[in-house]
């Protein structure tokens, strides 16, 4: 019902609480994010960044509060019921299908969407759309020479492209990446963030990092976890400028991180 | 037909569970063609194509391809209905579709009583007494036993354990109605590992006699836990108490507590138990499918009879044909192809005196008790034989 | 948009593309020919298992191969599809319903695929080693439950029937074997299309991701049990098109024969043997099945023993089966660095012959000692009459075996290394492509 | 039920379960540590009663009872080092295939050196006769001696796993072997010695087994597949589980055996009509002790779908 | 106290480090640098006897070339690889067990040490180690092979996916070791905290070192940087 007065956000988190046995992990996180915004989420190792992820895209079952997803509420649902609404994430670990090509694996992020569900009357070769968006897909994120490589003999800075692919191949809407430069050099970070900008033009954008140039480079806004906790939403300068935030995360580091700056 | 060679395929298992009583067997016609074909009547030479059906009737069905292939118009087989059943529907196949190519059967030991009702055959000869029969003689023996007052009555769960069943408790309630079946159990076949809780339950019903057709490991399992338990004074009727194995593990706990009927014992003196011996100090195994002697004896005075080895002459010869195997007067069933002949009831005890052949070594052996002639044991069939119209 | 660069025409599915009519073509003519070339009743009896048995081990492979799954029950649905074929069968021929018997096959398929929506259900919901193990329970279930139902099963018995009934199908009786293993090679080669086709379907590609990734596959929106549920009832229905065939060619089914856990056992073998990763694999594997199952018992009492070896050294050896060896010389032909081993593979064979004649004389040997000594000492193997109470005979042996193992030794160091560097130079072939 | 029938069934529930127990121990070690299906496992269980046979024969049972299973548990690790260790890297499939082909190929051997029928290999003076009797039924003093085994292989196998880093290192080893192998761990030893050392209790339950059972070829494939429910049930990588599932089974399948109830009486009782001619007849009529059996299968299938985990099992591949 | 001599190193077939050679001595943190792919890690796997490897390799005297990367790793040399490795299915606890050599008894390091440079492991001490965050995982990884007691640590990008403090606190660390007496061999991507807390540096490229020195003689040196470290 307050959905219907207020503005619908993208996503939105109400309370959210998980605990793992007795240690409560996640301990009532709300955050509203609206449509369109890129949102960095920072904060110390094991604050729970990648924690809330799981619990946005249904791998892990809140234990309490809620998950909403343009209004809708998704806590609880499968994963792959939270794909189809438009939500689509990668992982802090490169999560692809080792034995499958690169377009293969696009082409799987794909079919979906396109209303290819578990359809064993057509040939795949024949399915246009799918072929077109796959092309453009592979092309967008530069793997256009290795087409027909199998996932597992890329590099693995090719894997975290393909990663990120297969994350934006279904079309959804909100996109959650989980560290998505980590284990890259400066060189490709760059380019990689670049690429990232380029692939979510008009979409919602959440990302996990460690790597402030990257998290300066491309958040609108800034959340910080600690402990379970939001402890600040705000633009990328005031953030930096909390002292909380200082305290609790940064550390002497900021300037470091400021020389690095992009 | 003389100095002829018959090629006769043995078509049982040389692999899995019954390995064992399939190597022997083969063994056992191995040895005894070596003799028939020093004396043959007919003056044929025996020889025997031994293939491995894995008892499996699909295996057997290729076998026996492979055996016709190679010129065997004689196929033998014994362990398991299911494959002798594949066998007579082929046959019955290939005998109307590939005239000029006729195979004859004979089943020396496979005992469903469906082979010779419902779905007898001309192509088919049975040598071993049916299920029903040996039934018929062993409640007979019962009969007169007075201190038999509470049976149970035990078996794997698939036809033969079934019809020993079946057949157990019609021809009781026939013969002493006053009998009580205190209990039934049927078990899967070859999966029982402990047979305690059957003894438990045995014990629990008071029952003074078990009757069994289990054969293999499910009898030694189940008369060995019996020894254990200590269940001395229960009687075991059963049907296959000298296949490979049972000997041993029955061993002098068993002694007579164990009855077996069938066509024969090892002690019958004469020329069987002369080869029986033989047998045992070549082979260091027991003789025990005696009917391998009555089915060679059948077809070399068949071929004699009929001055020819082609199926199409022999199968005429043989319905009804009377001859003399180790056990005494026996006749070829013209209605059925049932071989009609005496049966016996044996108790399982020491060896030694009139009874010295030991089996497996156990120093124990089967002694006869009785012995039933072929009437008594003799079973109506309701076969309606279709034979070839010429 | 503007990124596009091939056309949509580029990927279209061309079936009538000159490999694949060639290819095609060519396991057409081999299944029309085959009998006419292998004439005894026995080699027609094994072709027209083959015939069947490459269906079977196909569809195993939708589920092993295909989508990971390591199922120890796959003889469930083979086997129930024959029990209903037969009994399709049965009520045709009493009159009863009026399936021709070129759809009893279609019939067995429907059935088997029943059974896997049935038990499908459950089993799939889990994947990896609970899966198997979920498989091997409801297969031990199933087959002992089908000795004590004897009224369906037909006990130890069977069920039999007699496939020629109604009115002959253009002047085909399918009495004669020979009309049925045609039934089976044309059922044979549609399958084998059908389920080549099916791994080029949406729901194809989505069963590889799940068996290379299924975590990922529910976050591109697909609900991965779905996925091998799916594929476990098209599995379930060419299996039990595989079984109708084999009911029609035994015109007996058994419990203990068609559903035991041995029967599911030798699927996944031989799957494996002929190599699961390939697409054609599998019909290796149901042709050496037949052999094995046939040809080797027959030939020699130590089968078991043969098959044992070959098998272990066939894993050790060749983990990804007889498809991948031919895969590798392939793919070595294709860079045109196979001509330098015609040679060693000559001399690989010719090496082999004393190390597997010696061998094979002296377990023949032991095995005559065991089980033929009813027959006096001498075997015949080879055409060469062996002695086993002659020392000449094992000695000999012996000797032939350990100069062929010497030899073969030799030889296959030299190839190991040769192969080394063929394959070193494909790599920097490839690698070199790549840059260019 | 009386009292009576009560009590014995349970002592043979449980010395059954304890059976069952000895004969997967080994596989349990293997299987739940190593994650190698090992199909020859009951190969090693006959090929342990076999050599025990022999052994007992020249030098007696007492002896054999330690140096068959020490034979065996050295077969296994010759196995291990020579074939499986090779075939490892390919995954667990076929791992399991080569144990396969190993059991056909133990199988033969077997048959070949003892020949295909069942051996007399008989209990020692010491364990022969009853060792207690309990309303006049006999316990028998070589089913006491199972018990005995059963309970010393669940204690020795669990110092091992709890005394020593074995266990850590196993399962360690099977993710990241190299890094193990950083740390400081002979991991192909320990490899070799945990299969190995598998064998050797299945060895020994061979040389139990094999003279209060029968020791014929076809003992391997008899008991091949329970083993496996055993330690399914009880969870992978639990061996406590699988004590508890063993016990379980035991107990349970005794006890089945003597309800003579079906589905059929079952409807009957609550009035409901049931005759030949019902659909399903021969099912409903199915008593559960004709299924007793089987229902280790039913009890398979029931758990993973519903705990998958195995009861006290704490993971799931 | 390590020695390498014109080290080559191969994958399968294809040839990786082309003669490396540096010494590390004893109480020294020395930093390894260089662009990805460089061969640094391969470097650090060549010590560990994990990688087919050609030359001269001597630790502490011995030579420990093609030697078994346990025996390896019993004379004294801990290795923390770049990608973690940790144990995923085992706890934090057992993790660190693994780590132990023998009893433990006689190790500079106890699990309270670890714990007390690390609280945060503490707290998830009986937590399966694979659901552990990225950044637990890292920290725990480095306390694994401290188990070992060993005399010189190779570690492999320690910061990656650490939290900037984080990050300082493992510099911290690291020198902490030095004062034991313990050699590091420090791989790292993040030029600043390695230049800070390094004595000696090395820099790497295409299989070989081409600099040795101080750190701030490579900060002196710019064309070196700009050749093989940065853009
Ligand atoms: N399934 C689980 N069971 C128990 N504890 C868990 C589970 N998943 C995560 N945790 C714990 O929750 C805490 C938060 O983990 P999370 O992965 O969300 O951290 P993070 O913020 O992403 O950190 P990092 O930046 O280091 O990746 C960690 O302490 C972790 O050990
Ligand atoms: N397992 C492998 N097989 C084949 N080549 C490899 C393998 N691992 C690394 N390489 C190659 O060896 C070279 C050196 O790799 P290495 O991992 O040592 O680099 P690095 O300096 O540690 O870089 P990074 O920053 O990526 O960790 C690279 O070209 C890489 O592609
Ligand atoms: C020989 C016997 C043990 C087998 C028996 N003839 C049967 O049909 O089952
Ligand atoms: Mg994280
Ligand atoms: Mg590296």
């Amino acid at each position: 019902m307050s959905n219907v007065q207020n503005k619908t956000h993208a996503i939105e988190l109400k309370g959210l609480r998980k605990s793992f046995g007795k240690t409560e992990i996640i301990r009532g996180v709300d955050l509203a994010v609206e449509a369109g915004d890129r949102v960095a989420i920072i904060g110390p190792n094991g604050a729970g960044k990648s924690t809330l992820f799981n619990l946005i895209s249904g791998r892990l079952a809140p234990t309490s509060g809620e998950v909403l997803l343009n209004g809708k509420r998704i806590d609880g649902m499968r994963p792959f019921e939270i794909n189809r609404l438009g939500l689509s994430r990668s992982f802090q670990i490169t999560n692809i299908f080792p034995k499958l090509s690169v377009f293969e694996n696009l082409r799987c992020g794909v079919l979906w969407s396109l209303g290819y569900r578990y359809t064993f009357l057509r040939f795949l070769s024949n399915l246009d759309d799918a072929n077109e968006r796959t092309e453009e897909l592979i092309h967008q994120v530069g793997l256009g020479k290795k087409r027909d490589v199998l996932a597992v003999n890329l590099t693995y800075a090719e894997q975290r492209a393909l990663e990120i692919g297969v994350t934006i191949a279904g079309g959804a809407d909100v996109i959650l990446l989980d560290e998505p430069t980590a284990g890259m050099s400066k060189t490709e970070t760059q380019h990689f963030i670049s690429l990232i900008k380029q692939v979510t033009v008009g979409k919602t954008l959440l990302t996990v990092e460690h790597d402030m140039g990257v998290v300066f480079g491309l958040a609108d806004k800034i959340a910080v976890v600690v402990y379970g906790e939001v402890i600040a939403f705000d633009t990328p300068a005031a953030v930096r400028a909390n002292p909380r935030v200082q305290e609790a995360y940064l550390g002497s580091a900021v300037a470091d991180a400021q020389g690095a700056g992009h | 037909q003389k100095g002829e060679t018959v090629k006769v395929a043995w078509l049982d298992p040389l692999s899995g569970l019954m390995a064992a009583v399939g190597t022997n067997q083969l063994k056992t016609y191995q040895f005894l063609t070596e003799e028939f074909n020093k004396k043959n009547a007919a003056g044929v030479k025996f020889e025997i194509i031994g293939i491995d059906n894995k008892l499996s009737p699909q295996e057997t069905t290729s076998a026996l391809r492979s055996a016709m292939d190679q010129g065997a118009r004689y196929v033998l087989q014994g362990n398991g209905s299911g494959a002798a059943l594949a066998i007579i529907d082929a046959l019955e196949k290939n005998n109307a579709r590939n005239p000029g190519k006729e195979v004859l059967y004979v089943n020396y030991a496979a005992v469903d009583p469906d082979l010779t009702n419902s779905k007898c055959s001309y192509w088919h000869f049975r040598l071993d007494a049916d299920t029903s029969m040996k039934m018929e003689a062993l409640t007979t023996f019962m009969k007169d036993q007075p201190d038999i007052k509470k049976v149970y009555i035990i078996g794997q769960n698939y036809s033969h354990g079934v019809q020993v069943a079946k057949y157990a408790k019609e021809n009781l309630a026939r013969k002493r109605p006053d009998i009580q079946i205190v209990g039934e159990d049927l078990h899967p076949l070859a999966q029982v590992r402990d047979f305690a809780p059957y003894i438990a339950k045995i014990k629990a019903s008071g029952a003074d006699s078990v009757i069994t057709g289990n054969w293999g490991s499910d009898l030694a399992l189940l008369i060995k836990a019996a020894n254990d338990a200590g269940l001395n004074n229960v009687k075991f009727f059963v049907y296959y108490g000298s296949v490979s194995g049972t000997p041993t593990a029955m061993g002098a706990a068993s002694a007579g507590k164990v009855y077996q009927v069938a066509y024969g014992h090892t002690n019958m003196g004469g020329e069987i138990q002369r080869l029986g011996t033989e047998f045992t100090k070549r082979f260091k195994e027991d003789l025990y499918t005696q009917s391998a002697y009555t089915a060679l004896t059948m077809l070399s005075e068949a071929f004699a009879k009929a001055k020819s080895t082609d199926p199409v002459k022999v199968a005429p010869v043989l319905e009804g044909m009377r001859f003399k195997s180790f056990n005494g007067d026996v006749e070829m069933r013209k209605t059925d192809h049932q071989l009609q002949q005496g049966l016996y009831i044996t108790k399982w005890d020491k060896a030694g005196g009139k009874y010295p052949v030991d089996e497996e070594g156990t120093g124990y052996t089967f002694v006869p008790v009785k012995y039933f002639e072929p009437y008594v044991a003799s079973t109506p069939t309701t076969c309606e034989m279709k034979r070839p119209s010429s | 948009m503007s990124t596009m660069t091939t056309s949509p025409a580029y990927y279209r599915f061309k079936p009538w593309n000159l490999g694949r009519i060639i290819i095609w073509s060519l396991f057409a003519i081999v299944l029309i020919v085959a009998p006419m070339i292998f004439k005894s009743s026995l080699a027609l009896t094994m072709l027209s298992q083959m015939g069947y048995l490459i269906i079977i081990c196909l569809s195993y492979n939708i589920l092993l191969g295909q989508g990971g799954m390591l199922s120890f029950g796959h003889a469930v649905y083979v086997g129930l599809g024959s029990f209903i074929a037969i009994h399709a069968m049965n009520l045709a021929g009493k009159g009863g319903w009026p399936i021709p018997l070129v759809l009893i096959p279609i019939v067995g398929g429907l059935a088997g695929s029943f059974f896997a929506i049935l038990f499908g259900y459950v089993t799939t919901k889990k994947s990896g080693t609970t899966f198997a193990m979920i498989t091997l329970g409801i297969g031990e279930l199933v087959a002992s439950m089908a000795l004590m139902f004897p009224g369906f099963f037909g006990g130890e018995g069977g069920v039999t029937t007699d496939r020629v009934y109604g009115k002959p199908f253009f002047g085909i009786t399918f009495g004669p074997q020979n009309q049925v293993y045609y039934l089976i090679a044309v059922y044979c080669f549609i399958c084998t299309g059908l389920m080549y086709a099916f791994t080029g379907t949406p729901l194809g590609r989505i069963l590889n991701a799940v068996r290379d990734n299924p975590e990922r596959v529910e976050f591109i929106g697909y609900n991965t049990q779905r996925v091998r549920y799916f594929a476990f009832i098209i599995a379930g229905f060419f299996a039990g098109i595989g079984g109708g065939l084999a009911a029609i060619n035994f015109e007996i089914v058994n419990a203990a024969d068609s559903l035991n856990a041995f029967r599911s056992g030798s699927y996944l073998l031989f799957t494996f043997l002929g190599g699961a990763v390939f697409f054609f694999g599998p019909i290796i594997g149901a042709v050496l099945l037949v052999f094995a199952a046939v040809l080797l018992s027959e030939l020699t009492k130590a089968w078991q023993l043969y098959f044992g070896l070959v098998f272990v050294f066939m894993v050790m050896f060749a983990p990804g089966g007889i498809a991948s060896l031919i895969m590798m010389n392939l793919r070595v032909a294709k860079f045109g660095k196979l001509n330098r081993f015609w040679g060693l593979y000559g001399a690989l064979v010719l090496t082999a012959i004393p190390v597997v004649i010696g061998a094979a004389a002296i377990i023949e040997m032991i095995y005559h000692i065991q089980l033929n000594s009813a027959l006096g000492p001498t075997l015949d193997f080879m055409r060469v009459t062996l002695d086993t109470s002659s020392f000449m005979s094992w000695f000999g042996a012996a000797l032939i075996l350990l100069v062929g193992l010497g030899l073969l030794e030799a030889v296959r160091r030299r190839f190991v290394r040769l192969w080394g560097h063929a394959q070193e130079e494909i790599e920097a072939e490839i690698k070199r492509r790549e840059m260019a | 039920m009386t009292v009576e029938f009560f009590v014995i069934s349970l002592l043979n529930g449980v010395s059954y379960g304890l059976l069952l127990f000895m004969l997967s121990s080994g596989l349990t070690l293997i299987f739940s540590m190593m994650g190698v299906l090992n199909f020859a496992h009951t190969s090693f269980y006959m090929l342990g009663a076999y050599l025990a046979y022999t052994i007992s024969g020249v030098v007696g049972f007492w002896p054999a009872l330690f140096i068959a299973p020490l034979l065996v548990g050295a077969m296994g690790a010759a196995f291990e080092r020579y074939s499986l260790r090779r075939v490892h890297k390919y995954g667990h499939v076929p791992e399991l295939l080569v144990t396969f082909g190993l059991s056909f190929l133990i199988l033969e051997v077997v048959q070949l050196v003892w020949g295909r029928s069942t051996v007399p290999y008989g209990l020692p003076t010491q364990l022969q006769g009853p060792l207690f009797t309990l309303f006049g039924t006999q316990f028998p003093k070589s089913r006491s001696f199972i018990m005995l085994v059963a309970l010393l292989m669940l204690l020795s196998v669990w110092l091992l796993l709890t005394r020593t880093r074995i266990g850590l290192v196993i399962q360690a080893a099977l993710k990241h072997p190299e890094m193990v192998e950083a740390l400081g761990h002979n991991v192909p030893r320990v490899f070799m010695l945990v299969f190995g050392g598998g064998a050797a209790l299945a060895g020994l339950a061979g040389v139990v087994g094999g003279n209060t059972y029968v020791t014929e070829p076809a003992m391997a494939a008899s008991v091949g597949s329970i083993i496996f429910v055993v330690v399914v049930v009880g969870g992978l990588g639990s061996l406590a589980g699988a004590f508890l599932a063993s016990l379980l089974i035991g107990i349970v399948q005794t006890f089945a055996v003597a309800l003579d109830h079906s589905m059929a009486t079952g409807l009957r009782a609550m009035g409901v009509a049931v005759t030949e001619s019902t659909f399903g007849y021969p099912l409903l009529n199915l008593t559960i002790s004709q299924v007793a059996p089987i229902l280790p299968y039913l009890f398979l299938v029931l758990i993973l779908i519903f705990r998958p985990k195995g009861l006290l099992g704490t993971r799931e591949d | 106290m390590l020695k390498l001599h014109d080290i080559h190193a191969y994958y399968g077939k294809s040839h990786v480090l082309h003669g490396v050679s540096f010494d590390v001595r004893p109480g020294e943190i020395v930093a390894l640098l260089g662009r990805n792919g460089s061969g640094r890690s391969t470097t650090a796997k060549a010590i560990m006897g994990l990688v087919h490897a050609e030359g001269k390799l001597h630790w502490k005297e011995q030579d420990i070339l093609r030697r078994k990367a346990y025996e390896i790793a019993h004379l004294g040399i801990g290795y923390v690889p770049e990608n973690r490795d940790i144990f995923p299915k085992l706890t934090v606890h057992q993790n660190l067990l693994l780590g132990q050599k023998g009893s433990g008894k006689g190790s500079r390091w106890s699990f309270d040490d670890m714990y007390g440079m690390f609280p945060r492991l503490k707290e998830r001490q009986h937590t399966e180690a694979g659901v552990l965050s990225g950044g637990e995982q890292q920290m725990l990884t480095l306390c694994r092979t401290l188990m070992g007691d060993p005399d010189l640590i190779i570690i492999d990008e320690p910061t990656e996916g650490l939290a900037p403090k984080i990050v300082e606190l493992v510099g911290q660390y690291l020198r902490t070791l030095k004062d034991k007496g313990i050699s590091v061999l420090l791989i790292e991507q993040k030029l600043t905290i390695a230049m800070q807390i390094s004595d000696r540096a090395l820099v790497m490229g295409h299989g070989s070192i081409v600099f040795d020195g101080t750190p701030d003689s490579l900060r002196a040196d710019a064309a070196i940087r700009k050749e093989w470290l940065e853009v």
